[in-house]
């Protein structure tokens, strides 16, 4: 009897397999160096995310890939499915987990001293499993990838052994992390009943077939739906699943804050839109289907608005601000993604892609500003305009940004999705009730800048002076230059990245009318 | 014919969700959610017996998240261990510090 | 000449402006420029004049247009009528004799020159009023008269009677202006335009409906009522004698208060289309003139006294002109227009002679107040005389100006028995605080022997005009003396020419009551065998109403000015409290909740705050004690949100007994139980600690 | 490229001032001044160019583009200017090249303030030269920021307050005016944010949307104008601000609101303005009345001049009311320009006594009239021209409006808000009598010295053009004319 393997296309894995083997190769030289090269490890991290990249551009263009002209298509017996967001949100990834470890070389300098290795490998392991999960086809692929992403973060947020805080967030984020897998699986496991297959576009047809027939099919899909958005709201940190996400932010290293607050919750975006906009598609709709996802996100967007924006007034702690802002951010993207036209998921990956630039520079600047002052409390930052001007106009930058100033990045990314909502809420009245998602949208988005001004208030407007003087690394400064020319080269001439994220769109089957 | 199967998958996600939800001590907090991860799994493997007969994917589902699971009950542990080397106790209430 | 008559304003403007930018250090040379350009715009003037003479029913004009706008022009020209050279003259006459007297009158004041600017930017505007040819140019000058008579009369602002008086003068006349804004407006609308001679021939056309007429002839006058001191806008010209006493001689006396009378004369027209609104013109004048007349027989300050006179007058001529406007409109004939505009010829020499030689005796005695003058005819040789040919005149004795111009304004008013009456009681009115003024300050003992050893008569430059003026005062009437054929009743008028005829009776009985007032004042007075206290004290309840000139000051206080400024703080306690303090979340309700302040990090309270501040702070607050700090509170949070979720979505018609069912079940349960559990294990502590490290 | 190089250079001496050594405050000062020339000469180039030779007909000129920006979003790069935008631009480069002067005394922080400074201009600029919503919105936002900066770091006692209450009132408004732009792009067909198409795009929009746009417009605009009751951010913006933001503020910001409504929300709604210009007008005699009243009750100098902007742009706002008159809309155009003048020269004056006395109570002050008699004689003049004395620019606006508006609107309305002329009288007379007039207290201001020749020469363009714009209205009118007929005529659809 013959057996014959599937075509595993393996050259459309390159970038993973090759991110994966650099990632045990920064563990292993952490070792062989007797750790005793403070940056080397960290540069060769770095490294390998560039070649990462380069590698993925190759293959994204088809060069690496024999015999096609780009790198979508499937393989890996239909597990691993490259498209367009997949690769969209690898750039993503890759840019995350670089601006992370570029602002982690303080830290690895003067806390991790006996890690550094660890540190770094697991930063680009988690990476890997955020590709592979953005390329997966099917929910065991998708689970995989996701575990993949969280379980090295579990212990990236526990990395400071000695600190009760960064213990603290480690425990929360893994209680409330295997929690709400456990969630999710048990979601997984219904929808699994349902459909039969764990195919994604086999699921949508079983379903859309089932959904005909079976009317009884509410309640598991209910339990379904329900507890998938909260396994993967844990993810994007989507209230009412959001609050292990200051506590964490706020305990662990501000780098892994940082890669949770982009990386993972780009991870989840992913996850998000493949189960239900691709799936479960047939239920998004409450005139289709009386279990819809549609307006249930909807509410929690707008939970998320709110109490992200709010909350965030109150902090006093900048990494729990940035916590907040994020949930609220969240939200945001949530608008996006309810919005199911060709402008939807591409306002998404636009919205990423521009708050990944911001907030990892935010980020990037908080650590910065607590490798040398140990402090993280909005009031530290007092009067630091006169003593370190470059910190201080990059972080308005990126608060701006984040608030939608334009022309920034943050702007434009605020300006698609609202877009893609009212455009949705326009062409049909069915729709109208994402109206008051904008309308929340921008009254919270007001709020909002109350607090990225309050930091900016503190920096600029105080007569005296910061006794902190701010000296840079070089990664620093480069994370920080990325995060600012992203900023504004984004906000000014995004034409090729909205390209870019209009084939997300496109790939979903949202081909503008 | 299912049913049994489900309810005591049920049962069991409830009894997880219980010890996970009330527990004091971590280590029962992670036993806890072991016990979820394994609701699941009979849910996975009754759907594909009873539904779904063509093909193994409910069970290869069920044996990966065994796999996961048993890494994430040792990333769990250590971080227990890292809870015993700071507070010398194991206690939920000890990581209560961070609020608001 | 008359085609550069809009040289005649811009003279006086050149000298402002050299003064101002460049001669303001050289006075004396500043005050010589000034006189020179108001002595050739007399000249300009008198040449005119003299021109209209020849050409009265063809007015010269010519306009240049400022906007032009579709159905929105607005012009600058000039018109030239008799109406207009006349008053040109009279302008330019008074103007040259009173900056020539201030040569000496201002003479060692700090700010000598920039009298002289202002002098000339009045004149400027005065002149540019007269020759406009249309609404809108006549209200551009009508303000700028106003503005200059601020200055003029704040122009002593140290003082704090001036300081408040020009601002009293201005805000006063201003609302006068404002009916006058909002007659333009109608006229803007309704005429279509603003040319005088447009809006008249469209009047006259029958077009326009008469309600519409009737209130734009009012919202003008309201204009002329407020810059004419017209009750009940008059309060503000007692005070505005607080200026120099040239400025008070020019401007209000015998030109700028006039120009109400001007506009009014001006506007006839539209006046004669509408008996209701010359009806009005012609009672408020009378109430006026009788009012102010009356309150001039007990005041004590020889300009306020002057000053009521010429409220008083002014209404006199304005009561003539409604009169006429009255009976025209009902289609009789009536001296009232000549009678008008001659009697403001008139008056302006005699009263403006009157206020120089009050000037005079001010500049000699140091006081206003005739109680401490008396016997000042002894030092001053030519005030004196001419003080008193001046009053001659203002009480109507023949054969002086006044007389001549008094009398065809009785003659107006003769068809109405009420205003025949009150006609001559003013007349004798005037006649009596006339004299009173002159027996108190030039005859008799000196009451302040201190103030009279001191007095001297004023220099030449000062006393020239004087005598000038005097002689004004007796000639000009000769102009229009009823015998003569081509006198000023052909020369200024409106509509038809009137041929006065002289009234032997009119003129005896006007001629006996002032005489008479006269009389009883050298009774009172010069003889006193009437005890003027002893009449004060008679008649106690009126003395005080009329010394307190009916108390309009204070009315307006308390009816006008106290309520509007109160309304004022309240609008901006409403401004700061109410629509602020909504929007900003009652910054107090904030500091009251102390108890909770511990949250409150101190940028809160430094009073960052924004729309809805308060609410969403407090939002902030609630939504912040969801974050225990537990994470097995978040899990639960996540179980109990996920079956709040899943009932959200449940519908109870798929129910049925099944494995589903009982899932739900035991997750529902359970989670009710653990919640129970939990919910008394979770500990609300108050504080954390603040920073982030450890 | 005229218009860019308006937009760009402001942004480009930015940048230069950036890279200034920060401790050269001369260098910096001088660099920053010279730069703004540049723009203030290309906007009397342009002024006297399209009066010349551009103003006979309606159409933009100057056009740049519509080049593709964001293709994908159907966003353009679309500037253009018209008769009623190059008076603005006029103004603006004026009024930032004064206000820089005026700046020559910040001695904190020198070298951001000017760049904060250039920014906004290039922003302001922006805004009145766009042709594109999306570049509109951006300029509109853009200037947030720096004026944000401007109130915050060189204001007063209560700046903090003061620069976030602005930032988050204005941003309040954008955002109804961000949702009313995606309205009318997804329901143009083809999608689209070119005004010039979305003005033949908006009275086909249904009704009901109609009057949705226009209110989000009317919010939007409404809060930078500022109309009552959203003018609360203005006193405290305006009085904790330094002088020549101030200016700026009053001079240029507040135009924006009303040229905006002009270019943008009332010729494109004239169905919904129909419906509601009569509470607009109500709106804006309330303004008239009770701005005046409330500067009437103010103690402290700069708030009264404040608040007399909010009365100020009542008059606007009546006149846009009376949108079926050219007059009115002219009046509207000449208030927007004479009030930036007349306010903008009253804040630099404030500025002047502020720097010298330290206070600016009115009650504090008395007889300055005899001790600083140039500044008094300027003041004086100004406030003349505040309360639209004949002569002054202010009153051919006023005229025209009320003649205007008297035509269109209800009588009774307007006859009320005449009465805000005797009203700004009254506050600015009493001003001028409590400073200037009255007894002089040697003991306190011996010390105060007149006004200086830098100062002279900051507010002595504003001082001619007042006067020359009340002399001789008819350039500026005849600049304006045909646009305002076209304008006129869009409304009356």
């Amino acid at each position: 009897m013959e057996f014959k393997l599937p075509d595993y296309n393996l050259w459309l894995m390159l970038p993973e397999l090759f991110l994966f083997v650099w990632a045990l190769l920064v563990f292993t030289f952490d070792l062989v160096t007797k750790r005793k090269k403070e940056s080397a490890v960290g540069y060769s991290a770095l490294l390998g995310l560039l070649l990462t990249g380069l590698i993925l551009a190759l293959v994204w263009t088809g060069v690496l890939v024999p015999g096609k002209a780009n790198g979508y298509g499937s393989g890996f017996g239909n597990m691993f499915y490259n498209d367009a967001m997949a690769l969209f949100f690898k750039i993503i990834f890759l840019g995350a987990a670089f601006m992370a470890i570029g602002s982690s070389f303080g830290i690895t300098r003067q806390k991790i001293v006996n890690h550094r290795g660890e540190f770094y490998g697991l930063i680009l392991l988690s990476t890997v499993g955020m590709m592979f999960l953005s390329s997966s086809n099917e929910l065991l692929s998708l689970y995989i990838g996701l575990e993949l992403t969280t379980i090295p973060l579990f212990v990236l947020a526990a990395f400071f052994k000695d600190n009760k805080l960064s213990v603290e967030a480690g425990m929360k984020y893994f209680v409330i992390g295997a929690f709400s897998s456990a969630l999710l699986l048990y979601g997984l496991s219904f929808l699994y009943g349902l459909s039969g297959t764990t195919e994604i576009v086999q699921m949508k047809i079983n379903l859309g077939l089932v959904h005909a027939t079976i009317r009884d099919i509410g309640v598991i899909l209910i339990m379904g739906v329900v507890m998938m958005v909260a396994g993967i709201g844990f993810k994007l940190a989507l209230p009412p699943f959001h609050q292990w996400a200051p506590d964490v932010y706020e305990g662990s290293p501000t780098p892994i804050a940082a890669f949770l607050s982009v990386g993972s919750k780009a991870a989840g975006l992913v996850a998000f839109a493949k189960i239900f906009v691709n799936g479960l598609i047939v239920f998004y709709d409450p005139l289709q289907a009386p279990n819809d996802w549609g307006t249930l996100v909807g509410v929690i967007a707008v939970l998320a608005m709110v109490i992200g924006n709010v909350v965030a007034i109150r902090q006093s702690n900048i990494k729990r601000m940035l916590a907040y802002s994020s949930i609220a951010q969240a939200g945001y993207i949530m608008i996006g993604m309810v919005s199911l036209n060709e402008h939807g998921l591409a306002s998404v990956g636009y919205y990423i892609f521009a708050y990944m630039f911001a907030n990892m520079g935010a980020f990037a600047a908080v650590a910065i500003f607590e490798d040398k002052t140990g402090s993280c409390q909005i009031e530290s930052y007092r009067g630091l305009a006169k003593s370190s001007p470059f910190l201080s106009v990059t972080l308005a930058v990126f608060l701006l940004s984040l608030a939608g100033i334009p022309p920034l990045a943050g702007f434009l990314a605020k300006y698609k999705v609202f877009a893609a909502a009212i455009s949705m809420a326009t062409a049909d009245a069915d729709y109208s009730w994402l109206y008051w998602l904008v309308g929340v949208g921008l009254l919270t988005a007001v709020f909002s800048l109350f607090y990225y001004a309050n930091v900016i208030k503190q920096m600029f407007f105080s007569t005296e002076d910061s006794p902190y003087k701010i000296k840079f690394a070089l990664p620093s400064l480069v994370v920080l230059l990325m995060g600012l020319v992203g900023v504004f080269w984004f906000g000014i001439f995004p034409e090729p990245v909205l390209d870019l994220a209009s084939d997300i769109s496109a790939a979903f089957g949202f081909l503008p009318r | 014919m299912m049913l049994p199967y489900l309810a005591l998958a049920a049962i069991l996600f409830s009894i997880g969700l219980f010890g996970v939800l009330t527990r004091r001590n971590t280590i029962g907090i992670l036993m806890s959610l072991e016990l979820m991860f394994n609701a699941v799994n009979i849910n996975f493997v009754t759907f594909n017996k009873f539904i779904w007969t063509d093909g193994l994917v409910g069970q290869m589902f069920a044996i990966f998240i065994v796999v996961v699971a048993a890494a994430e009950a040792v990333v769990g542990l250590a971080i227990v261990l890292l809870l015993y080397r700071n507070w010398q106790g194991i206690d939920t209430d000890h990581v209560s510090v961070m609020k608001w | 000449m008359t085609e550069y008559t809009f040289l005649i304003p811009l003279l006086p403007l050149f000298a402002f402006i050299m003064i101002v930018f460049f001669t303001r250090w050289k006075e004396m040379f500043s005050a010589l420029l000034s006189i020179a350009m108001i002595l050739a715009a007399w000249v300009m003037s008198v040449v005119i004049l003299i021109e209209t003479l020849g050409r009265i029913d063809e007015p010269f004009q010519w306009a240049y247009k400022f906007v032009n706008l579709p159905n929105f022009v607005l012009e600058i020209g000039t018109l030239v009528d008799p109406l207009t050279a006349v008053m040109l003259v009279v302008v330019t006459t008074v103007g040259a004799c009173v900056e020539i007297y201030s040569v000496g009158y201002m003479h060692n004041d700090p700010r000598f020159s920039r009298f002289f600017a202002y002098l000339s930017l009045f004149l400027f505007s005065m002149l540019g009023l007269v020759v406009a040819n249309n609404f809108f140019m006549i209200f551009i000058f009508w303000e700028l008269v106003g503005l200059t008579s601020y200055l003029l009369i704040g122009f002593w602002f140290e003082k704090k009677s001036a300081a408040d008086a020009c601002k009293k003068a201005f805000i006063t006349t201003r609302v006068g202006d404002l009916g006058f804004l909002v007659g333009l407006f109608m006229i803007g609308i309704y005429f279509g335009t603003f040319n005088y001679g447009g809006v008249f021939e469209i009047a006259g056309s029958g077009v326009i409906p008469a309600g519409i007429l009737t209130a734009a002839a009012i919202f003008v006058f309201c204009g002329a009522v407020g810059k004419s001191a017209q009750w009940p806008l008059h309060v503000w010209l007692p005070d505005a004698m607080e200026g120099p006493t040239p400025v008070s001689a020019l401007i209000h006396a015998a030109t700028m208060v006039a120009a109400g009378v001007y506009l009014v004369a001006r506007s006839m027209p539209l006046f004669v289309t509408s008996a209701e609104a010359s009806l009005v013109v012609a009672i408020i004048g009378l109430i006026t003139s009788f009012m102010a007349a009356s309150i001039g027989l007990v005041q004590n300050d020889i300009k306020r006294i002057l000053a009521y006179s010429t409220v008083s007058q002014l209404g006199y001529m304005i009561m003539a002109l409604g009169l006429y406007g009255y009976d025209t409109a009902q289609g009789h004939h009536s001296p009232g227009f000549y009678a008008g505009t001659f009697h403001l010829m008139t008056h302006a020499f005699f009263k403006g002679l009157l206020f120089l030689g009050a000037g005079s005796v001010i500049h000699a005695v140091h006081t206003n107040d005739i109680q401490e003058m008396g016997g000042l005819a002894r030092k001053m040789k030519l005030t004196a005389p001419t003080f008193m040919i001046a009053s001659l005149s203002i009480a109507g004795i023949f054969p002086l100006s006044g007389f001549w111009s008094k009398d065809e304004i009785v003659a107006a008013a003769s068809h109405y028995p009420i205003f025949l009456i009150g006609t001559l009681a003013i007349a004798f009115m005037t006649a009596f605080y006339m004299w009173r003024l002159c027996f108190l300050t030039f005859f008799g003992e000196p009451r302040d022997q201190h103030r009279f050893d001191h007095a001297h008569e004023s220099p030449k430059n000062m006393t020239y005009p004087l005598v000038f003026l005097a002689v004004l005062s007796i000639c000009a009437g000769w102009v229009g003396l009823p015998w003569i054929h081509k006198g000023f009743a052909t020369f200024v008028y409106h509509g038809e020419a009137y041929e006065p005829h002289a009234n032997y009776l009119l003129m005896a009985i006007s001629l006996i009551v002032g005489l008479s007032g006269i009389y009883l004042a050298y009774l009172m007075y010069y003889k006193k065998s009437i005890s003027a206290d002893a009449m004060a004290e008679k008649f106690k309840g009126l003395y005080k109403l009329l010394y307190n000139k009916y108390y309009f000051d204070e009315i307006y206080q308390k009816v006008v000015i106290d309520p509007v400024m109160a309304f004022a703080g309240l609008m901006w306690k409403f401004d700061a409290n109410v629509i602020d303090g909504a929007v900003n979340g009652t910054g107090w309700l904030t500091i009251k909740w102390s108890d909770i302040k511990e949250w409150f990090d101190t940028w809160i309270v430094d009073g960052a705050v924004n729309g809805c501040g308060w609410v969403v702070r407090q939002g902030a607050n609630i939504l912040r004690f969801m974050q225990t700090g537990s994470m097995q509170f978040y899990a639960l949070f996540i179980a109990v949100l996920v079956v709040l979720f899943g009932l959200y979505k449940f519908e109870v018609k798929f129910l049925k007994i099944g494995w589903p069912t009982v899932t739900i079940i035991f997750i529902l349960g359970v989670t009710l139980l653990a919640l129970l559990t939990r919910i008394t294990q979770i500990k609300f502590k108050a504080n954390r600690r603040t920073d982030g490290e450890e | 490229m005229i218009l860019s190089s308006l937009v760009a250079v402001p942004l480009l001496g930015m940048i230069i001032v950036m890279f200034l050594p920060k401790d050269k405050f001369n260098a910096i000062r001088w660099t920053s001044l010279l730069i703004s020339v540049v723009p203030m000469v290309v906007s009397m180039w342009i002024t006297w160019d399209y009066f010349f030779n551009l103003s006979g007909t309606s159409a933009l000129a100057y056009v740049e583009g519509p080049y593709d920006w964001i293709p994908s979003l159907n966003i353009q790069y679309y500037l253009g200017v018209d008769g009623i935008s190059v008076p603005m631009l006029f103004l603006t480069g004026l009024l930032s090249t004064l206000s820089l002067l005026a700046s020559f005394g910040i001695n904190n922080r020198v070298k951001e303030y000017f760049a904060f400074f250039l920014l906004l201009e290039a922003g302001m600029m922006g805004v009145f030269v766009a042709l594109d919503f999306f570049l509109f919105y951006v300029f509109w936002e853009i200037m947030l920021v720096p004026m944000y900066f401007l109130i915050g770091v060189w204001g007063g006692p209560r700046k903090e307050y003061a620069a976030i209450k602005f930032f988050l009132y204005t941003l309040f408004g954008s955002i109804f005016m961000l949702v009313a732009i995606l309205i009318m792009y997804f329901t143009s067909e083809p999608h689209s944010l070119n005004m010039v198409i979305l003005l033949d795009h908006g009275p086909t929009m249904s009704h009901t949307l109609q009057m949705v746009c226009f209110i989000f417009f009317f919010i939007a605009f409404a809060i930078k104008v500022p109309v009552w009751p959203f003018h609360t951010w203005l006193p405290d913006a305006h009085v904790e601000a330094p002088t020549a933001v101030s200016v700026i503020l009053a001079g240029v910001l507040l135009k924006m609101g009303t040229y905006a409504m002009l270019r943008i929300s009332w010729p494109m709604f004239p169905q919904a303005l129909r419906d509601l210009s009569f509470w607009i007008a109500i709106l804006g005699v309330i303004a008239i009345i009770y701005g005046a009243l409330v500067s009437m009750a103010q103690k402290d100098l700069k708030k009264l001049v404040a608040y007399s902007s909010v009365s100020h742009m009542g008059y606007c706002m009546m006149a846009l009311a009376a949108f079926s008159s050219v007059s009115a809309i002219a009046g509207c155009m000449f208030q927007m320009v004479s009030h930036g003048l007349i306010t903008g020269a009253l804040f630099l004056l404030v500025g002047v006594i502020y720097d010298r006395a330290h206070t600016r109570e009115i009650a504090a002050f008395g007889g300055l009239g005899a001790k600083i008699p140039v500044y008094t004689g300027i003041m004086v003049m100004f406030s003349m021209a505040a309360l639209g004395l004949p002569g002054m620019s202010g009153f051919v606006s006023e005229f025209m409006i009320f003649v205007g508006a008297f035509g269109a609107l209800n009588k009774v309305l307007v006859g009320i808000s005449v009465l805000g002329v005797v009203l700004g009288a009254t506050y600015m007379l009493r001003m001028v009598q409590k400073i200037f007039l009255g007894e002089f207290n040697m003991a306190k201001w011996g010390g105060l010295t007149d006004i200086n020749l830098r100062e002279i020469i900051s507010v002595a363009p504003l001082a001619v053009l007042t006067v020359a714009i009340g002399v001789y209205p008819k350039p500026l009118t005849e600049l304006m004319t045909a646009t305002l007929e076209n304008l006129v005529s869009l409304m009356a659809r």
